[in-house]
């Protein structure tokens, strides 16, 4: 057992340590000058500028000077952001498993939040957000283990235009980092072996998620829109793209390799404390705040636009979810409510900060009706055994979100040049696909190689017998609840 | 002596503990249990996957008595446990060879 | 079943079109110009400020631009208030409840943070905080579907006198108007059908609760103390008659009109789950935060004055309450201490950032005693069965803290001419009576008519089966905690 | 029963009093006249700084005006904070209790927030920041009920040369004053009665967490770093001596004095709701951004630094735990990787805003070895019951952080004069030791004090038939959950 | 009429009920215990403290059957519980002196 | 056969277990049930509704055993259960008609 584990462990971390390696010789070849300021990027004085806030857009900011309010503002939003995985995501999730996997469900979130968040200092944000090697593939290896960064917490650059500190934003992306291959996780619920888990979300994040956020939003990425050379311009406020459609469309491979859990279809197996799932799900809304406001990178007027675009599509897409069951089985369930505002949330992410609030219930609209019907009758079509309806809801819900960006961005909001389909831009609309289209490739690609290799490894599966008992004993020795003492 | 088990509806066990406390039977045992029968159970629906629970949740009721108190526990019961809907539950009636008091180690009649 | 259902619910969504064909229509009538700015005030240059900030106070904000501090906090504080419905006051209820009842509480709270979030945008809103028409007794039509508003969020009006985006106000504000029908919930819990349940909110929200605020926190509002022309004009900081007062005096008139819970009063009807009550109480204490010292619209010195009476107020009422437990029954409870903090945070509601933090633990104080008085000896004497102490609380609660703040309220933390009856300022307590005995008026006359009108359309209660067998099963089909498979 | 309690209640409420009357007896006979800024102290001019910011820090700010900014990042800091408490502390200790005490552990939690926050109000506060009496000891007692302070909440004074009202100072440092008691819990949960709980942690607070808050944050406290006449100059940024060293080694005692729990060693005692352990141990790990990141006191770069190395010792503090678990017994646990995350986060404490993100890493590998260690083997050698393993986590991981803080400081980010052992200061090192072994004889020699009092008065332990019933019904007569109606 | 107690593994639970309900069987009741036998428990470690758990989770089902039901039952729930794996539980068979239907006050087997 | 039934307290658990154990006894299920005797409930109180609860949690031990073996068990369970207060509970023993070890199907004796 402890052999075994040690060479897997090794196994694991050689793969870090030759990409960190490559990083260092490659920087010490290329002798590049990073400036004390930190900024890593080539050429100063070419506006780049990342994230959401561009010169274009309402709301110029004077990137010159630390502002208190932002600062305060996006500290917060780091919170809420973190606050999503944990407790919001993981009682999301843990209320719908089966009694005996709920602690695999929380294990699960929390040893995301130990590793991806170490990982990001590592080597991931470097690779998101670091000037594109590969032919702009993925980011470079300038900044690993935050290399060249003004780490006093004082400095801004202006790669960012944020008038917040660098390391700031920095610690804001990584909670993104960790969120996303946790939704991964409602895929393989209930079966996936823990150590198998580990290093696929370690694999993932590195090798799938960093190139996706880097096209997106690093300043020289190939589909981001404050990028004057993209040729296919996108728009991804908060990351419909880059954490949902990715998460979504490599959890629904996920599903399929792992196949399904032992006695589906036959034995039920209902969520096991619905209590938690709304606990879950009423956090991840509050926390959304962070997600969605928070990638305003200030507390400006698009920050608020976001704020309450956001709400507001999580209203109406827990209306609709819930309406569609009262009308199809004559009750609105808890369950119904809590996939709707989770639906509408995911669905609003792209287009938060570009939209009006009566887009933003559109959105909620569309994501209510297309997730029931991706979470009812396509999956029993299909009858893959997505456990969580991960694709379901975060892939069908971000591929629509990515979508219905480009028609209803507004340029009043989302400044200028940033209009959608019903402004007349129709080419938005096309950069939204090609966007979608590059990301859902990698995506599944890369998922399908990591599994492999995975398998390899250590084995995907938890065995049957431990699947019976449960992951919480099986992979942790513990019960959630014991309260016969 | 004999055991009376009893399966019964939840919101019935306070009535029925009353009525049996009124008529002198000064101990009782009672459990969680579900229960499948003519009563049917319901639908449930979780984002599209519907099934059928089956076990309803029902209370067990266990009395144990003197031979002589028999009768008038299994009339108390019947009578406070009854609504005439399908789903009121059963009584079962057995046997004991032996009773014990664990505190004073008393047996038969007295311990119970 | 279906048929019955689109009925009903044409009946109720045409009450709602006819409201807001009559603002259009009205507006188009009127042919009122629209500022570009959204003000929507008729008169401008005359200081008609809202909420609580205004001239007079100790601080003096340029309406000018858009502070990044006070944003902030304002953002914070509107997820704050949304948190404070759920998790917590979903989780508050919710343990108070049979275990069969818990799913219930918690779908009643997420659908109304789904449609009172709807309403709000279309036409609550406006009705609350648009100028005044039929005499003052509402606000009118112009700002339905957010009409003539700064979308983009960018906007400063002077009409509220605040450094934040007018979006944001109108989104904090619409947290309030999901909390309050939710407090009401609680009177009725375990019996009131859920289509009835929808329906009485809705047009509570609409027909009650907007009118009040809008006579307290309007610009032009009878009893807003920022208004000149007000003469009776009270203070009520953070809702203590908008909230508190007015909804737990209906939910009083919901526990009589729907009658007491089969079995009460014979079955024990003990809290399922009080480690589910002490969660979300002391997550309301948390989000209490947000509802008080963001009634203070930024973050400045009556903000911080306001967070601490809150707290001092909360910590008193939880000693207070358990004290008094402690000292009749032997044993202070958890329950207790978690009402009594409850208590205290209702009572200050008014108060916070009016009064001294002294005062505020007299509130704390005088709320414990009152409301340990009303939830026990009065309940039991009088026999209604309000559930869960939605009327002991909050209405006895709220009202104390009306009438405390026209005695507490001092002019060095409240501002010029806002001291109370301590400060010799007998006319603020009277005023404050005339405030509460409108609201009072209007609250138990409008919901009679409510509660009959929503009676005659779907039924009230759940039938005498579907309460046996809990809200869960009857009303959505699904059980709270699953723990056999 | 009730003559009792009166008894012991007046007991307790007269030592009080005498310390209040004390207070303003010494204060009318001194005359000192306090300025109407509120500011306590002599000699004004001469620069005596608190809490953690000073002139000679990374960030100069200027003390003459409210940044909203930072007062919105404090105001949200102190709900952090209060939010650690409870749900999070009460929902972490809750669940590792058995079933029968967990209503015993919350309310625990809410009382220490009703009282504590009193207390803090009438003499704490006093005790802790006036200037020094008793050669240094402890502060006087001319603030008590907040005595000279400008309550609108307006005023600024030098004394903090902080950028926020003096009443959010007040507030903010009241939560900790919550929670360092709350935390002492864990080591005679299960066992102790209620009311000698109420009467140490009163004591406690006022006898202990005072005079080593005064030591080490008043502005001429012995071992505040920013006061230039202090010999032995430490460095705790968020708490580690006076929060977490002073609380941990304060419940070993209680540990060792009251004696096991019955059954120890023999019945097993695993806790009762790992769900709720997990939950809590996030809701402390987003808490405690506000608990260190808060501890600048401001929205500015040394705010960010300290979020960001509290984020990452979690992060390897978790991995840390949990890595040594799935070595030693083949299975990474949820509850080791829970006490990982709080064992890092609590080293960090002090170090939070003077190391770089690296030495923030290494604080959490260090932190989940020597805690793993202390809860495992020291404990099971030593043999006494620390319930919920206070000292193991809390003392040992204050201690290790407070000399790792001597190590690891570096100007860079904590200011001129700030560095480390690492940077050649090794006389910083020396001053960690000197600030611990002073801390560490107060609290021993001081809780062993108490708690004979305490036994005196109202006896320490609850009956053996009462902790058999379990705290709940014996203590408060409730049931946490109730699921059989 | 006799009474078979049968302790079986929760994940067996459907296929049994389905296989009893298709023999013929209308009724039983299921509940939650904890059972100790060959099967070994497991051990948990809670921050280095580390016990056995002995008592692991099964289900109790009983069916109360006609003296002729009883084989059949008794072999359906043989072979659908078992899996040949240690801690596939037992089956204990007993006699009921009356059966009683509380809705109709019926009794003996009719009542089944 | 025989069929022991103990209805005990919580606390007592561990130690009747073990000493059933070291006596001999292999097999034993344990329920969660609630009790109503001599021993009386205790009253709780929420926000001044006070009611009585009067079904105490007990533990249901059950331990079937061979004829030879009953005398030793009742009087171990007896000795280790027992504190002298009241609510120590009781002991009821029936016989069995049959027992069967689903995995092997043995039945009688050795399927104990
Ligand atoms: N043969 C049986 N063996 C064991 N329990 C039974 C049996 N038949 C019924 N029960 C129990 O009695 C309950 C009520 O039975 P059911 O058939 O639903 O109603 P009724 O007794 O009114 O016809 C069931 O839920 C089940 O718990
Ligand atoms: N003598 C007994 N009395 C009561 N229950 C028993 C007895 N022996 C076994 N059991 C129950 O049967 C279950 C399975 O028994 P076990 O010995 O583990 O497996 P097997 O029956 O396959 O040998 C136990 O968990 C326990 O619940
Ligand atoms: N007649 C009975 N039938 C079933 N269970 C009983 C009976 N009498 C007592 N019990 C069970 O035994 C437990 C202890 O009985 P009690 O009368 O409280 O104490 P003691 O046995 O010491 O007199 C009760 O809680 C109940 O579970």
């Amino acid at each position: 057992m402890k052999t075994q584990f040690i060479v897997r462990w090794l196994l694991a971390s050689t793969l870090l340590l030759v990409m960190s390696a490559v990083s260092f010789s490659q920087e010490a070849a290329e002798g590049t000058p990073v400036s004390p300021a930190g900024a890593p990027m080539p050429a100063p004085g070419i506006p780049i500028p990342g994230l959401t806030t561009d010169t274009s857009g309402p709301v110029v900011v004077a990137a010159s000077e630390i502002n208190s309010g932002d600062t305060a503002w996006m500290l917060v939003s780091s919170a809420l952001v973190l606050m999503m995985t944990a407790p919001g995501l993981a009682l999301f999730y843990g209320g719908l498993v089966r009694k005996k996997n709920i602690l695999g469900v929380m294990m699960q979130c929390i040893i995301l939040m130990g590793m991806m968040s170490t990982l990001w200092v590592v080597v991931g944000y470097s690779l998101a957000f670091d000037s594109s090697i590969a032919g702009g593939f993925v980011g470079g290896f300038k900044m690993v283990m935050l290399n060249g960064m003004n780490i006093s917490g004082n400095g801004l650059t202006l790669i960012h235009k944020l008038t917040i500190p660098d390391l700031l934003f920095m610690v804001y992306q990584m909670m993104f980092f960790i969120i996303t291959p946790g939704l991964i996780c409602g895929a393989f619920a209930e079966r996936m072996k823990f150590s198998a888990m580990v290093l696929f979300c370690a694999l993932w994040g590195l090798l799938i998620y960093c190139p996706v956020a880097h096209w997106v939003w690093a300043g020289d990425g190939m589909f981001n829109h404050a990028n004057q050379d993209a040729k296919f311009a996108a728009l991804d406020f908060a990351g419909g793209t880059v954490v949902h459609l990715i998460s979504g469309a490599s959890a629904l491979l996920c599903a399929i390799m792992l196949g399904k859990r032992l006695g589906f279809g036959q034995d039920p197996m209902p969520p096991h404390n619905l209590t938690y799932t709304f606990i879950g799900a009423t956090m991840l809304w509050v926390g959304w705040f962070g997600f969605n406001a928070g990638s305003a990178g200030a507390a400006n007027a698009q920050a608020v636009s976001a704020f309450v675009a956001t709400h507001l599509a999580a209203a109406t897409g827990t209306l609709t979810w819930a309406g569609i069951e009262w009308f199809k089985r004559g009750k609105p369930s808890i369950l119904g409510a809590c996939s709707g505002c989770v639906a509408g949330l995911v669905c609003v992410t792209p287009a938060a900060g570009y939209v009006t609030p009566t887009s933003g219930m559109i959105l909620g609209i569309v994501a209510g009706v297309v997730c029931y019907f991706a979470c009812t009758t396509i999956k029993s079509k299909f009858g893959y055994d997505d456990s969580l309806d991960a694709f379901g809801v975060h892939g069908v819900g971000g591929f629509a979100g990515a979508l219905l960006t480009g028609i209803f961005a507004s340029a009043e909001i989302a400044g200028e040049g940033k209009g959608g389909l019903i402004e007349g831009n129709s080419q938005q609309f096309v950069n939204q696909l090609v966007a979608c289209g590059a990301s859902l490739a990698l995506a599944v690609v890369g998922t399908f190689i990591i599994l492999k290799v995975v398998d390899a490894l250590v084995g995907l599966r938890a065995s049957q017998e431990d699947e019976i008992q449960g992951l919480d004993l099986s992979q942790h020795g513990e019960e959630g609840y014991i309260i016969s003492y | 002596m004999k055991k009376i088990e009893a399966i019964i509806r939840h919101y019935k066990l306070e009535e029925v503990k009353n009525a049996l406390t009124e008529s002198g039977i000064q101990g009782m045992t009672v459990s969680e249990v579900r229960g499948f029968g003519r009563q049917h159970g319901h639908k449930e629906t979780y984002r599209g996957a519907e099934y059928t629970v089956d076990f309803l949740p029902k209370v067990k009721l266990e009395v144990v008595v003197d031979d002589g108190d028999l009768q008038r526990a299994v009339d108390t019961i019947t009578s406070h446990a009854r609504t005439g809907q399908i789903g009121d539950g059963k009584i079962f009636v057995s046997s004991l060879d032996e009773v014990i008091r664990i505190r004073t180690g008393e047996q038969g009649g007295g311990a119970v």
